[in-house]
C-alpha cells in the first residue's frame, strides 16, 4: 500500500557505487526479440511498482512499445511473504506499438519465492518462464526450508530459476535493502534488455526529482549495481530492437490521461470525492490544477460532489466529477437533475469490479448499463468510452465539448485497466479550440426563453446567471419553455421528446465506427473501452492466419453511431467480448429464455435485432489476447 | 445574445465572468424588479412572510437580479426562488447546499441565497448542512422551520415537537425535537448563527441583513408557521410576546423602540461568545431570537481557494506543456535540458 | 391539497336537513345504462375528492363496478378558481367490473366554471357531457361575466349545462357551504344514479367515522339535501344495473392494498422516508401496522431506510422499504450492498413522473429500466408488476416470499395510477402460509458455510444471528463461501455467477404469461404494471369487432417467464404500449438506428429478437382504451 | 440446521427470536473465542489496539458470539467485524449507523457494536451520524478517528488538521478540523459522549467498559494513530503525558494510580454537566480523555417503539380481518354490525 523507499533511502550511508563496472558477461548470449513481458514482484511496499514503472519508462525512453500493468495485492495489507501479496508490475514490452497488457509472463524478477508462488499459481507465468528470484531466503533458517522447496518445485515444472544475491549485493551500497532492491532489480532489468544506462540513470533522476540529492545518487549507485552484476554474473541477453519514433511521447497511465484531459480542456473545477480506483486521477489533478488556476473540490460525499459540479456548471463552468462504481450510483438522483435542467456536465466513472464495494482495485465493465439506464424516468446521457490511454486524454475534452453543445450530461467510462495501465502516446499539440468559451454575460433580448426546444433537435439555448434579462429558475419539477413549473400533459410530452431528441440529434453527427479487419467475414468481434488492444491484437493474429475475423470497437455507446447495423449484417456470426457478467449456455439452467446477456451485447441485440453472442468474464484481470483468440476460434468452428 | 451553439462554433468576443466583476454599476431597484408570479403558498404560510423580507433585502441593497441566485432544495419553502425575479435553482430535496457552494465557487461575483425547510436541511441533507457551515462559503442560509414536511402532507421533521401527531406519527412522533442551532454551534469554522421568527417581519428583515452584511456563511433558522397542517401549533409563541426573547447587542441586533415596548423580554447577548451561544441556543421556551454568534475572522472557502490569475489559453498552454514535459521521451530517449 | 371539510364542518350550526323529502321528480326519465363515467371537480380543498370516493364506496356496495381515479391539480396550491386548479375525481361505474379509469367523462359536477373549463381543454369531457354546475358565480359580480361566458360557451359546444344552486340550499343546512357542498353533490349524484339512500347513509357514517356526532349529523343532512333537491329539480336519472357479487368485496386504493399486502405478508418493519406518491402506504401503515405489532420508520433519508431495512433483514426480519424514483435513484447503493450480501428486502418503487423530481403526483411507468440496471455492477433482482388493485395487495406477499426463498431483492413496480385509484376486488382470505417463517436460531452444523451456492441454482443458505456457530461477517466486498473478503478471480467468478442464477432458478419455476384473446392473430399488444385494465378493455372492444388483436401483460419483468418468444412468434406484429417515453418515428431525425424504444419494448428486442415496436407516452394520466384502441388500429392498417 | 428453502417448503418448529430473549445462559469465554484471522492492518496501527480492547470487552463480560453484532462502514477501521468471531456487517461507506439501527430495532435481544472511520462517520455518514445521537439506541458506536483517509490514501478528511498535507491537499488542507465531539453534544437525545486515545489501553477498555454498560447510544471518538500515512502526526501527544487530560468523576472514570502516575493532567469533570461537556470538547490540545457527557434517562427508540404481543398469525390475522373490515363491501351493500 505504501511506496516507503522514498523516505528510508534517505538513510543511506553509502552512495559510492558510482563507479560500478559495466563490463559485459564474457559469455553472455543475445537474443533478438519482437516482444517480451516481464513482471517484477514484491510485497508490497518493497518498491517493485516504482521498478516496474520506472523501466517502463526507459523502454519507453528507448523507442521501444510498452504497456505496463499494475498488479495489485488482493488485500489492504497483506502479510509478508504471501501468496496472495503479490505487488508489482508487469511490463510487455515491443519493437512496435504495444496495446495491452498481452498474455502470461516471459520473464519475472521476484523479491521472495511466496509471492512468484501466487503468480504461478494464477496461471500468470509462461510455461519455462525465466525467474530472477531474490537468493537470500535460502540462509534464513526460518524459511530456508519453504524456499529450497520452491525452488525445486519450479524448476521441475520447467522454469528457469536463477537466484540472485539481491540484498546482499544492495547491502554494498544501502543499510536497508528491502528499500534499495527494486532500483538493484532496476538495474538488472537494464542490463538484461540490452538498455541504455544513461538513460536509465536520467529517467531514476525524474523519478525521485524532488528527493535529495543524495538519494538519488543512493538510487542511482544501486541501479548501477545491479546494472554491472548482470553483465558480470547473468549469461543471457534480449535485445527487442527498437523502431524509433520521431515525435516527442508522453507516457502516463489513464488516470493521469484523463486528468491532463480536465486541463487540456479548460474546465476550472473537478469536484470529488475519494474512491480506488479513481482518486489517483484527483491526486494527479490537486497537484497539476492550481497550477493553471483550478480547484480540486473534495467534497463530503459523492452527492455532493455532484450537486457542487452541477452548481459550478449551472453558473457557467462546465465541471467535472470523477468517480467509480458506488460514488456513481449515489450520484443517479443528481444526474437526473442535471439531464433535466439540460446543465452540461461532464462524470468520469472508473469502473472497477462490482457489484456493491465489489473489487476495488480490480478491473470491470460492469457499469454500461447502469450508466445507460441508471436514474428513474427518462434521463438521457451521452455514454462514451475510451479505448487506449490516450482516448482517455481527449475523451475528456470530447466530453466537455458535446456537454457544452448540447447541454447534456456526458458519461466517461474509464476502468481499472487504462486506469493503471501506461502506454506511450503522441504527444498531444495544445488547441486552444479544446478550451471551454468564455461564459457568456450577454444580455438577453427580451422575450428569449430559457429552453426554446428546437422543435427539430431538441437543443435550446441557456442562460447563465449574469446576462441580464436572463433570471429564471432552475427546477427538476416538469416545466415549460420558461423554466416554470408546468404538469400540462404536453409541455411534459414535449420537453421529454427535446431532451431525448438531442441524442439523435448528436448521433447524426457521428461517423460508423471502423472495421478493425475486412467488413464482411465470418465473425465479428464487438467490444467497448479498454479491451480494444488486446481483441485488436488476437484479431490481427488471427488474420494473419487466414481467419475471416474482423473486430469493431465502440467509443459511443450512446448514441450509437449510424451503419452498425450494415456492420454486423456483414457477418455469419457476431459476438461481443466484454468484461462483464453474461449467463453461460453452458450452464444447466441457461438457456435462451433466461439467458442473462452482457451489457453490449444486450444493447446491440435489442436495436439491431442481430443474434448478438457474447463471451465475458469478471475474473477482475484485463483482458488477454489469448482468451479472445479462444473464445473466437471457439466460434468460428 | 448568440446561444452556446453558436458561440462554440464561430467563438465569442464578450467579456468573461472575471471581467464582468470588474464592472460596477449603481442602480436602483424596486421590489417589483425581485417579484416573480404569484406564491402558491397556503393563506397564512410563513413562508410569505420570509418572500417579503427577502425582496425587501434585495431592493435596499441594491442586488442586480442577474447577479444574484436564490438555491433551494426541494418541500414548499424550495418554491422560494420560483418567486424571485433573480436567478435560482430549484433543486433536489436535501442538495441545495452543496449546489449553491459550486455556484459560489465557479462565480464569486453572484450573491447567493439558499432556502430550506426543516426536513430538507435537517434530515435528508444533515451531512451537506453540517460541511457547509464547516466550508463557510459567503452565502445566506435560510432553513424554513415549520416542524414538519409541509409539501409531503404532514409528516414528522427533525424539529417536530416530542408528541406530535403527524401522518407517519398517528400517536404522536416518538423523538425529542432537533435543536438545529445548537448543531450549527457545535461545527467547526461556525460564523454566524441567527434565529428568528415569521411573525415579527421587523426582526426578520435585521436579521437577514446582518446575515447579508456578514462575510461567510449566514445560518438562520426561520421559525415559520405552517397553518396547513399545524394550525395551532405556535399560536401560544405568537399571542404571548414573552415567549421569545430577543437578543440585543452592540454587534448584533439592535431592539428598536417600537418593538420592545411589545416584546418585552429582551436579553443582551454578546455574539462573540461561543459557549454562551450554545447555552442560549439551547432554551427554546422562550424562543431566543436575534444573532446568537457571529465570527467575522472565519476564513471562507471560495477565497482560500481562489486563483486571482485570469485563465487565458497561456496560462492553460503553460501549465499543460509544463505537465507534458514532465512525461514526455523525446524522440531521441534523453530528457531535455528545461526539465 | 387539505382536506378541511372535516374541520370546519364541526363548526356547522343547522343540522336539520334530516327531513329532506325523497319524492322524485315528476317528469324525470331514466335511463339504463351499461356504464358511466362521473367526475366531481372543484377547488383544492373544497372536498371534491371526498366526495368522489365517497361515491365509488357507495356504488361499490351497491355491487357496482367501479374504478375511481383521483384528479389532482398541477399546483400546490393552485389559486382558487384557476383553470389548472381543478382537484377531484373521475369515478367509472359499470355493471360489471372496471378494470380502469376509462374514456372521457360522460357526466361531471363542478364548483365553478374555471376548473370546468380546465376539463374541458385537456379533453377530458366527452362531446355533449352532462355538467352539473355550481351556480353561485352567477350573482357574484366579480366573476358574474366570466361564468356566464363560459357557461354560453359550454352551452355552444353542445355541453348539457345545468345551474345548481349548490351554495344556497347547502346554506340551508351549514353557514359555511364551501365546507359542505361535496356532501350536497354526493346527494345529487346518489339520487341521480339511482342509489339507495340509506347505503349512502353508512357510507358518510364510515367516511366521518372518527369525527362527532354532530359532524356526521350534518353531513348526513347535506346528503338527503342534495339527493332531495335532484329528486325535485332534475328531469333525468340514470341507472346502471348492478350483477350483485355474492361475495365480500374490499374497496381500496392500490397504495392501502399494497400496506394491506405488508400486514398480510407477515412483515414487522417498513423502513421509509415520506416522497409522493409513495406516502400514502405508508400513511396508512403507520395507523394499521402498530395494532399488530408491526413499526413504521421514518428514517432520515431514502439511503437510511434502505439500510436500516437491510439491517432488520439481515437480522432475520425481512423488511419492506417504499418510496418513489427519485428515493428509488438514492438506493442504487444500498441496494447492491443486498444484492451482494444476498439479504433478503423488499423494495416498493411506486412510479410518478420522472426524470429528476419530474411530476411529483402524475402516473408513469419511466422506472423499469433503472430498476432491472440500476445499481453499477452485476446486481440481478426480481422485479414484479402488480396491474390491478388487488396484485398490490398479493405483490407484497409474494415478493417476500420469493426474496427469502432466494436471499434475493424483489422491487415491485407500482405506479401513482394505481396509487390513486380504487377498485373493489374479492375480500382475501387469510392464509397462514402468507406469513413470514419464524427465525431460524439453531444451531450451525460444524463447517456449514455461509455462502454454500448450489452448483446448480445458485442458492445458498443463509445464517441469522443467534445462530451459534454461523458466525460471518457480511461484506459487500468480493467474497467466498465463509464471506471471507476473496479477490481470487475466480472466486468472483463463481459468486457472480451464482447470484445470476438465480434468477434463472426462480424464471423456471414461472408459468407463461396467459395471452388476452387468441394466441395468433395479427397483433400482439404487450403491457406491465398499470396499463392492464386499458390494454385488455381495448383489445376486448376491438376482438368483439372481429380484429385479429390479442394483448399479454407481464407482471414478471425480471425474470421473464418462459414461453413468451412462442406467443410473439404467434403474431404478425408485436407492439408494447407504455407510459414512459419513447422516440416516435414520425420525427423528423429518428430513425431506427437512432430510435429510443420504450423499456419493455427494449427488453423483448433484446432477449427474443422479434422486432417488437412501441406506442408509449409520458403524458402524466392513465392510459385511456381509446388511446389503446387508436394505436392498434393504426398498428393494423 | 434446516437452510431457508426448507423451510419455507416444510415449516418449522424452533424457538421464535422473542422466545430466545428467554433463555439466559450462564457461560464463560475465553479472548479466542472472539478472535478470527490475522488483522491486515499496519503494524503500529491504532485499530489493532481497539480491537483487543474490544475482545477484552466481549470476554468480561461474556457476550455470546453468536448474540453480538459488530457493523462497520467502509476504510480500513471497517475491517474490524472481519477480525472478530461474532456476526458482523462490513456494510456500505457511511451507512454501518442505520444498518445498526435496523439490526438493534428488529433484534433487541443482540449487542450490536459500530466501527467507523473519521471519513466513514463524519463526511459521508454524517446526516446518519446526527440521526443516530437522535433515535438513541443502544449500541457502542466507535469513531475510529485517524485524522485521515485510511484505506484510500491519503486524502484530507473531516478531522484533518488545517494544514495537513494529503493526496488531496498537497499544499495542505484548507480547512480547521470538526470536532465530533461538539457536534455530538450539540444533538437533541444525546445520551453518552467519550474520548479516547490508541494509546492509553486501559482507559480506552474502561471507556469502553462505561459505554457497555449504558443503555442507549454511546459514542466514542477513539483518536488513533495511522503511521502508515502519518507516522509523526501524533508523536507529540504520545511522547508528553502532559498533552492529554483525564476526565474524572464519581460517575465518570476512575482513573487509577498507576495511570495517575503518568498522566498528571487529571480534572474532575462532572458527565451530566452538559454545557460544561461542551466546553470541555472544544479543547484539543490537551486532549480531553474520558467521559464527556452521560445522561441515562434518555428514552431508548427501540424500546418506545416496541411491542411486547409475540406476533402470533393470530394476532396478525385479526389485525387484518380489522383492516379488511374497514373496506369491506358485503354482498348485500351495507355494512354490518362490527363496524
Ligand atoms: C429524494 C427525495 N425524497 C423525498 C422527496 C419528497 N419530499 C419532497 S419535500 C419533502 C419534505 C418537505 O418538508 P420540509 O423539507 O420540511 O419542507 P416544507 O415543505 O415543510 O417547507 C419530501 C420528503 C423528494 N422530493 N425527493
Ligand atoms: C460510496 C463510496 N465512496 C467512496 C468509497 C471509497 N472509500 C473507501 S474507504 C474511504 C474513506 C476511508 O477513510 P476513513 O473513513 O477515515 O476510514 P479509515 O480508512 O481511515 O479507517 C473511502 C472514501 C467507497 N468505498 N464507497
Ligand atoms: S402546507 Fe404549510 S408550509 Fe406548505 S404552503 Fe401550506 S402552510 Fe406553507
Ligand atoms: S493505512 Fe493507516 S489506518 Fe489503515 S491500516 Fe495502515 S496504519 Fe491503519
Ligand atoms: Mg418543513
Ligand atoms: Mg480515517
Amino acid at each position: 500500500m505504501m511506496e516507503m523507499e522514498e523516505v528510508v533511502i534517505a538513510k543511506t550511508e553509502r552512495t559510492n557505487g558510482h563507479a560500478a563496472a559495466q563490463k559485459a558477461h564474457p559469455k553472455s548470449k543475445v537474443t533478438k526479440l519482437n516482444e517480451h513481458i516481464v513482471e517484477i514482484i514484491s510485497d508490497s511496499g518493497e518498491g517493485a511498482q516504482k521498478c516496474g514503472q520506472s523501466f517502463g519508462a526507459i523502454v519507453a525512453r528507448m523507442g521501444l512499445g510498452v504497456w505496463t500493468v499494475e498488479i495489485i495485492p488482493a488485500e489492504i495489507r497483506p502479510p509478508a511473504r504471501s501468496v496472495a501479496g503479490a505487488s508489482g508490475n508487469k511490463i510487455r514490452i515491443g519493437s512496435k506499438r504495444v496495446t495491452n497488457g498481452g498474455n502470461e509472463t516471459d520473464l519475472v524478477v521476484a523479491f521472495n519465492e511466496q509471492v512468484l508462488l501466487g503468480r504461478v499459481r494464477s496461471n500468470e507465468l509462461k510455461p519455462g518462464c525465466t525467474i530472477l528470484l531474490e537468493s537470500m531466503w535460502r540462509d534464513d533458517r526460518r524459511v530456508s526450508q519453504s524456499y529450497i522447496e520452491a525452488v525445486e518445485q519450479l524448476r521441475a515444472a520447467g522454469y528457469k530459476v536463477h537466484e540472485i544475491p539481491m540484498d546482499m549485493e544492495c547491502r554494498k551500497i544501502v543499510s536497508d535493502p528491502r528499500k534499495g532492491k527494486n532500483m538493484f532489480a532496476l538495474g538488472l532489468l537494464c542490463a538484461l534488455y540490452s538498455l541504455d544506462l544513461q538513460v536509465a540513470r536520467e529517467q531514476v533522476v525524474m523519478t525521485f526529482g524532488k528527493k535529495s540529492a543524495r538519494v538519488i545518487e543512493s538510487n542511482i549507485a544501486l541501479l548501477e549495481a545491479g546494472y554491472a552484476w548482470a553483465e558480470e554474473n547473468l549469461d543471457f541477453k534480449y535485445e527487442v530492437p527498437s523502431e524509433k519514433t520521431t515525435v516527442p511521447q508522453i507516457v502516463v497511465n489513464g488516470n493521469t490521461a484523463l486528468a491532463l484531459g480536465v486541463l487540456a480542456s479548460g474546465m476550472e473545477i473537478c469536484a470529488m470525492y475519494p474512491i480506488t480506483p479513481a482518486t489517483s486521477a484527483s491526486h494527479y489533478l490537486s497537484d497539476a490544477f492550481e497550477e493553471v488556476g483550478g480547484v480540486v473540490h473534495q467534497a463530503e460525499d459523492e452527492i455532493a460532489a455532484c450537486c457542487f459540479a452541477i452548481g459550478a456548471s449551472y453558473a457557467g463552468k462546465c465541471t467535472v466529477t470523477i468517480t467509480s462504481g458506488p460514488g456513481y450510483s449515489l450520484k443517479q438522483e443528481a444526474i437526473g437533475l442535471a439531464v433535466m435542467g439540460e446543465i452540461p456536465l461532464v462524470v468520469v466513472n472508473v469502473q472497477r469490479g462490482g457489484p456493491s464495494t465489489g473489487q476495488p482495485t480490480k478491473t470491470e465493465q460492469g457499469d454500461l448499463m447502469t450508466t445507460i439506464f441508471g436514474s428513474h424516468g427518462d434521463a438521457p446521457k451521452v455514454v462514451i468510452a475510451p479505448g487506449t490511454i490516450e482516448d482517455c486524454f481527449y475523451s475528456v475534452i470530447t466530453a466537455r465539448k458535446i456537454a457544452e453543445m448540447f447541454n447534456m450530461v456526458v458519461v466517461i467510462l474509464s476502468d481499472a485497466n487504462l486506469a493503471n495501465s501506461q502506454q506511450p502516446f503522441k504527444r498531444p499539440e495544445f488547441d486552444e479550440a479544446w478550451l471551454a468559451p468564455p461564459i457568456d454575460q450577454s444580455a438577453v433580448p427580451t422575450g428569449a426563453k430559457p429552453y426554446d426546444w428546437d422543435p427539430k433537435t431538441g437543443l435550446a439555448r441557456r442562460f447563465i446567471p449574469g446576462q441580464l434579462g436572463g433570471q429564471h429558475t432552475l427546477t427538476g419539477l416538469a416545466h415549460d419553455e420558461n423554466s416554470h413549473v408546468a404538469y400540462d400533459p404536453e409541455i411534459n410530452q414535449r420537453a421529454i421528446r427535446a431532451r431525448s431528441l438531442k441524442l439523435a440529434t448528436l448521433q447524426k453527427t457521428l461517423k460508423p465506427p471502423p472495421v478493425f479487419g475486412d467488413r464482411t467475414g465470418d465473425l465479428l468481434i464487438v467490444g467497448w473501452g479498454s479491451t480494444k488492444g488486446a481483441i485488436e491484437e488476437a484479431v490481427e493474429e488471427m488474420r494473419k492466419e487466414g481467419k475471416k475475423v474482423s473486430s469493431m470497437h465502440l467509443t459511443f455507446l450512446q448514441p450509437m453511431a449510424p451503419g452498425i447495423k450494415e456492420i454486423l449484417h456483414g457477418f455469419k456470426k457476431v459476438i461481443t467480448i466484454e468484461n462483464n457478467w453474461s449467463d453461460s449456455l453452458q450452464d444447466e439452467i441457461i438457456d435462451e429464455t433466461n439467458r442473462r446477456y452482457s451489457a453490449l451485447a444486450t444493447l446491440l441485440r435489442s436495436r439491431y435485432l442481430v443474434d448478438v453472442d457474447c463471451f465475458s468474464e469478471c475474473r477482475g484481470m484485463p483482458l488477454k489476447p489469448n482468451t479472445v483468440r479462444r473464445v473466437a476460434l471457439e466460434a468460428l468452428s | 445574445m448568440k446561444n452556446t451553439t453558436d458561440m462554440i462554433a464561430n467563438g465569442v468576443d464578450i467579456p468573461s465572468a472575471n471581467d464582468c466583476l470588474l464592472q460596477i454599476y449603481e442602480q436602483q431597484y424596486e421590489l417589483e424588479d425581485y417579484q416573480k408570479g404569484v406564491p402558491r403558498w397556503c393563506t397564512g404560510c410563513g413562508d410569505n412572510a420570509i418572500l417579503t423580507a427577502v425582496q425587501r433585502l434585495c431592493r435596499d441593497e441594491a442586488l442586480a437580479p442577474e447577479k444574484t441566485v436564490f438555491v433551494s432544495g426541494i418541500g414548499c419553502s424550495s418554491r422560494l426562488p420560483h418567486y424571485m425575479n433573480t436567478y435560482g435553482v430549484h433543486s433536489l430535496h436535501g442538495r441545495a447546499l452543496p449546489i449553491a457552494e459550486g455556484i459560489r465557487l465557479a462565480r464569486p461575483d453572484l450573491k447567493v441565497f439558499v432556502n430550506m425547510g426543516d426536513g430538507d436541511c435537517c434530515s435528508i441533507g444533515a451531512a451537506h448542512w453540517i460541511h457547509a457551515i464547516r466550508y463557510n462559503m459567503n452565502m445566506i442560509a435560510m432553513l424554513h422551520d415549520n416542524n414538519i414536511y409541509g409539501l409531503t402532507k404532514k409528516q414528522a421533521s427533525p424539529t417536530s415537537p416530542i408528541g406530535l401527531k403527524t401522518n407517519t406519527t398517528p400517536k404522536g412522533s416518538y423523538l425529542d425535537a432537533l435543536n438545529p442551532l445548537t448543531v450549527t454551534l457545535g461545527v467547526a469554522n461556525v460564523s454566524f448563527v441567527a434565529q428568528v421568527v415569521d411573525w415579527i417581519p421587523k426582526l426578520l428583515y435585521q436579521t437577514l441583513q446582518a446575515a447579508y452584511h456578514h462575510d461567510g456563511f449566514s445560518f438562520i433558522r426561520i421559525i415559520q408557521r405552517c397553518p396547513e397542517w399545524l394550525p395551532t401549533h405556535l399560536d401560544d409563541y405568537l399571542h404571548d410576546p414573552q415567549r421569545v426573547v430577543l437578543l440585543q447587542h452592540e454587534d448584533g441586533l439592535q431592539i428598536d423602540s417600537e418593538l420592545s415596548k411589545r416584546y418585552m423580554n429582551v436579553i443582551e447577548h454578546d455574539p462573540s461568545d461561543l459557549n454562551r451561544a450554545r447555552e442560549v441556543a439551547s432554551g427554546s421556551d422562550p424562543i431566543p431570537v436575534g444573532i446568537l454568534y457571529r465570527n467575522d475572522e472565519v476564513p471562507r472557502y471560495e477565497e482560500t481557494r481562489a486563483d486571482s490569475r485570469l485563465r487565458t489559453a497561456s496560462l492553460i498552454r503553460t501549465g499543460l506543456e509544463r505537465e507534458f514535459d514532465k512525461f514526455t521521451i523525446w524522440p531521441d530517449g534523453h530528457t531535455p535540458q528545461h526539465v
